[in-house]
């Protein structure tokens, strides 16, 4: 086990896995000079060479069909989309090309691709840098999508991503780069797919991902044993697809549901996992399924309005309280 | 040029040609489902381009594809039964006209968005570069996707990474219902190429010598290292739009003038016939046996069983160590 | 009252809200020689000129950007994306600039807008030509987006999205324009935000819109009085902002929820709804919440495979027996 | 040019530059939030340009907007507010830096996404033309952004529909860590004019008096309906693409070089000075008055409240009627 940042586990993978396979290849803007914008990429450049690492005009439309096109042709390509608040620019390409062209071709040809998209809020961004847009993928069939929220995920679910031979959407917080933790030495993969039970408990699901997953774990902590011994925590790691079996053992067991993400709650990725559960194992809720989520605006600015909208401690510190009382 | 040649690029123009008034017959019949968009008179362009092309080159192409996929060595069969949504299509039924595809001959697909298929080309080309294969990608697309967003970024990015890769705009003088020069702020798109530090130029879409000549250089180009090029290719679109466009924004007038003075299968006949490259046995034989060619072609397309439903479920994802 | 198509019918609302109003325009491919694809811009050029009905380039990109500034610079921009599959050309356009640009700049500028999206399938359109995509647009705060099922919501609808100074986007379903109904003679507008109970029950919610509300009518006459008369049937009308509280009365009432889409009910419309109805009225529940959307697919092209990624009327007819059947 | 013209060029540019090194200071000392992009170093373009503009007219900016808001005629107190964060700043506190904006200057947002701004002032030159009301619109945007689709689909509508926008690029040689020739097919970005019919010019970025003299006939074409133009300046980003940026990238003595030989300002007191345009008091008294107004600017963005957290529910929508 090593202690080290959440970018310098993905740094890790990609080494790993560029040495492993010598199609893979990765592009986008300012990663191979600057190292990525939060030096995910540093020294790949050094070991791997400029065609195997390129800077890329800013075109994130021709950068996603590019990638696309490289993968029929036989590479493995990894596509840095620099801020994940830029998707929009290559949003065709993603919807109607990566996604569909597996099936809609009948099978002919696989798709190995991974967009990196360091997503979330970060240092007062505003409206254009600090989104999470994991629910408008999930929403469109044919991608994998995935959101480590700590070191060790974050390598083994970005090597995994490089390894599947289908497009995977890797979400990565622009606020977790700089997190430091334990990351196991040697070989491992995360498998896509797997939600991961991060603390049992008996009387309440907590469910969350990505930088949120970590409040939540900050929160428990502050409620102290007696409170935070009662919740069962689930890092869902994999948005597409969702491990909802696991989810829903964890509802039958504690009877009450909170999901946290820090992306809008309207139409959120907790909206699916609340409408899986209330179609298939409501009968077992003894309190409303509590969904806490960014409020309906864009990110603003000033650090005085910024945390107005997207979810804070407090609110879950409330929801767990409220739910741990509740009862229907 | 060989005689060799000739007859292979007389046999593939005749087949796309006979393959798309059969697929328009059989359309307007209600025996294929779906939209469908016709590459008569254009049938020069691709049968010229792909004769230049390894099978293991790449193409792309664009929602009217059925020319771009015969051209490149699609089985006419597979071709059929996907336009009639039968199991034995190329893509089992899934993708029907806008998404015919052969990957196994470097189709890599007609694509339902215009302009969608520039990038991919340029990507299969970066990969070759990547892998050292030595194979090229040319895309095919219209004049209107000359204006889309994905054309400029794909080009200027071909053109910093020296991709080997050909451009290929086919101007049929419409898209859709617009007039090139009401869409398009240039008279030849080929004009665009400086603006990538790349070679363009005009070929006459109509004459496959033409296309052949300039995109022969251009091929070759790609393939000597010297990166992408820009070739336009004047043509024209005689059927409407679509099938079943009922043509109500042009004259009838300018079609049948194209028809009769730009007909590119009719201009290549009087050529190699006047200067004695080939006999009207040789094109007789080939226009008996196209017309068996598709014909059949229908008939496996209609014996054909369609995919069962739960075949809708198949195909999205492959699983992993199966790559 | 008249009885004329939905195509018709928006294109009523054109007509009079162009009347109305200098600064409206409509741009688009293909709508000014040809009338629009489904003939929803018919004769416009004869009425207002080619100035204010403009045929574009295929760049949907440069249209919706473009259509942003007229919005600014005084015009009240009506833009035709041809078929809502081709949306995501211009995702960057609506997510980083349209939804933002009231907000981010502090409510310097208005942004009255109209998005016009042909969407859902038809014809074998296959996989890049048969989308709903409303809920993307769900998610992505500062956006209206409506959904009408009929000519005369269609039209309502429309008008006050023309009148609306904030950005609508309009879906209008590819299959619905030659579908023919009673519209009001004379000035009206359908306020945004209010869904429409269609027909009054007691026993089991229906919400549904855009095609599938005509599918759910067409099963409950199937059904016959007995059993449709137990249904109370919302047609939704707007997405965003949703009228929750109709929702929910109805649910208080009724204690069974159906939602019904023709798009990918993973992450879909449908998900939000049961979500808010888990979250602010489970209590009221008799069963659990059924969603029908479709199949995690893309939507295939042969006629023998298209109705299995499709919800067809039988599961309609099924889910409303089962759940009319169902207890907790 | 006369007198008074060459003291407001010197007045713009000079608040520019204060602006700018007065935000840089602030932003290290943490007083400032976010990211912010400095325009020192390319004064002359937002200057020159938008001293051809009335107030009425229209601006698109970038992500380094700050240098065209001042140019545009905004206040310097709300600006500083808004990168401050505070309710008084011209966003309310919602935008910062990279969403710096005045629309009642014309100066329509400065733009988190590169190339974001080009069609927004190509729509909002739409609706001058449709409204007849003579404004025409200027769209800045840096060398990296002439890569983005956004620009090939802007200039391409622009000029189908002869709209009065002029497009100003500014190369400053860099876009972020990527050097242009790097990711930019062509040496002179205004070549690709061509590809939309339209003139295109180079002009030297950093001398205000070439800038001004190309963009008057672009402005002067826009205004009579002659339609959009591509002018290119040549210009050099003096600092960090950011504040804070390590710039292990370049050299030192590549950005000594052109601070030493290419700053604007500098080149423009040495000209007006040599040729007894102005006087050095002329120049004294406005450097004097401008450091006080930016630094009562700085005052008042400190004095000022932040905004309340429940203000961050506002602006989203404007109600019906309101409009
Ligand atoms: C991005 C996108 N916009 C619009 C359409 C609708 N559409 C299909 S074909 C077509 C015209 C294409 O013209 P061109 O590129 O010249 O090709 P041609 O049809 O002439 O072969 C249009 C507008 C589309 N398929 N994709
Ligand atoms: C669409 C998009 N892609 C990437 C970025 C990240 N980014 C911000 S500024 C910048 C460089 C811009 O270069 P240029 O257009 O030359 O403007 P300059 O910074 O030189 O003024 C990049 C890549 C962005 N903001 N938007
Ligand atoms: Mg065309
Ligand atoms: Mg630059």
């Amino acid at each position: 086990m090593r202690n080290i940042t959440f970018a310098e586990a993905t740094l890790e993978a990609m080494r790993e896995e560029m040495a492993r396979d010598a199609r893979v290849f990765v592009m986008g803007e300012d990663i191979a000079r600057q190292g990525g914008i939060f030096g995910q990429f540093k020294g790949l450049p050094d070991a791997f060479g400029l065609e195997r690492v390129r800077d890329t005009p800013i075109s994130e439309t021709a950068i996603v069909g590019a990638g696309i096109g490289a993968a029929l042709g036989g590479t493995v390509p990894v596509i840095d989309m620099h801020f994940a608040d830029f998707i929009g620019v290559a949003m065709d390409e993603i919807l109607n090309q990566m996604a569909k062209i597996r099936y809609m071709f009948g099978g002919q040809a696989n798709l190995p691709l991974v967009l990196r998209a360091p997503d979330g809020v970060t240092r007062s961004g505003a409206a254009q840098h600090s989104q999470s847009l994991e629910a408008l993928f999930m929403h469109i069939p044919g991608l994998k999508v995935v959101a480590p929220s700590n070191p060790k995920d974050a390598k083994g679910l970005l090597k995994a991503a490089i390894r599947d031979p289908n497009p995977v959407i890797y979400f990565e917080h622009k606020d977790l780069f700089r997190q430091r933790g334990e990351v196991p030495d040697g070989e491992y993969v995360t498998p896509i797919g797997e939600a991961s039970v991060v603390q049992e408990g008996g009387r309440l699901t907590v469910v969350s991902y990505s930088r949120m997953m970590t409040q939540v774990q900050a929160v428990c902590k502050q409620l102290g044993d007696e409170i935070a011994g009662q919740v069962e925590l689930i890092d869902l790691r994999s948005i597409v697809p969702m491990d909802t079996e696991t989810i829903l053992a964890s509802v039958r067991k504690t009877h009450r549901l909170l999901i946290v993400h820090e992306a809008v709650k309207r139409g959120g990725v907790g909206a699916e996992i609340a409408a899986v559960v209330a179609e298939r194992t409501i009968e077992y809720l003894d309190a409303p399924i509590v969904r806490i989520g960014a409020k309906p605006f864009p990110v603003p600015f000033s650090p005085a309005l910024e945390p107005a909208v997207i979810p804070q401690e407090r609110e879950i510190v409330e929801a767990i309280r409220g739910l741990l009382g509740a009862r229907i | 040029m060989n005689k060799d040649t000739l007859l292979r690029w007389y046999r593939t123009m005749m087949r796309i040609r006979i393959f798309e008034e059969t697929v328009n017959e059989k359309f307007l019949a209600g025996e294929i489902p779906g939209f469908v968009h016709l590459y008569i008179g254009e049938e020069a362009v691709a049968t010229a381009v792909c004769s230049l092309l390894e099978e293991s080159d790449y193409i792309t192409s664009t929602h009217r594809g059925h020319g771009h996929t015969i051209a490149k060595g699609a089985d006419v069969k597979r071709m059929m039964a996907e336009l009639y949504g039968k199991r034995t299509g190329y893509c089992k039924g899934k993708g029907g006209s806008m998404h015919i595809a052969d990957f196994g001959v470097g189709m890599l697909g007609a694509n339902g968005v215009v302009g969608g298929g520039i990038n991919l080309a340029a990507g299969a080309a970066l990969a070759s570069q990547l892998l050292g294969n030595g194979r090229i990608a040319v895309s095919f697309f219209g004049d209107g996707a000359s204006n889309r967003g994905t054309f400029h970024e794909g080009l200027n990015l071909a053109s910093v990474w020296r991709l080997p890769v050909v451009f290929v705009c086919e101007n049929n003088q419409w898209s859709s219902t617009t007039p090139y020069r009401e869409s398009t702020s240039v008279e030849d798109i080929a004009v665009r190429a400086a603006a990538y530090s790349m070679p363009g130029a005009v070929a006459d879409g109509n004459d496959i010598f033409d296309v052949y000549e300039k995109a022969a250089q251009m091929t070759q180009r790609a393939r000597e290292g010297g990166g992408p090029s820009l070739l336009e290719a004047k043509t024209y679109r005689i059927k409407g739009h679509f099938v079943g466009d009922p043509e109500k924004y042009r004259k009838r007038e300018e079609v049948m003038e194209q028809l009769d003075r730009n007909d590119p299968i009719k201009r290549f006949v009087e050529r190699v016939l006047e200067e004695g490259l080939l006999t009207s046995e040789d094109l007789t034989r080939i226009d008996h046996e196209t017309l068996e060619e598709v014909s059949s072609a229908v008939a496996f397309a209609k014996e054909s069983p369609f995919p069962e439903p739960t075949e809708a479920y198949e195909d999205l994802f492959v699983e992993a160590g199966a790559q």
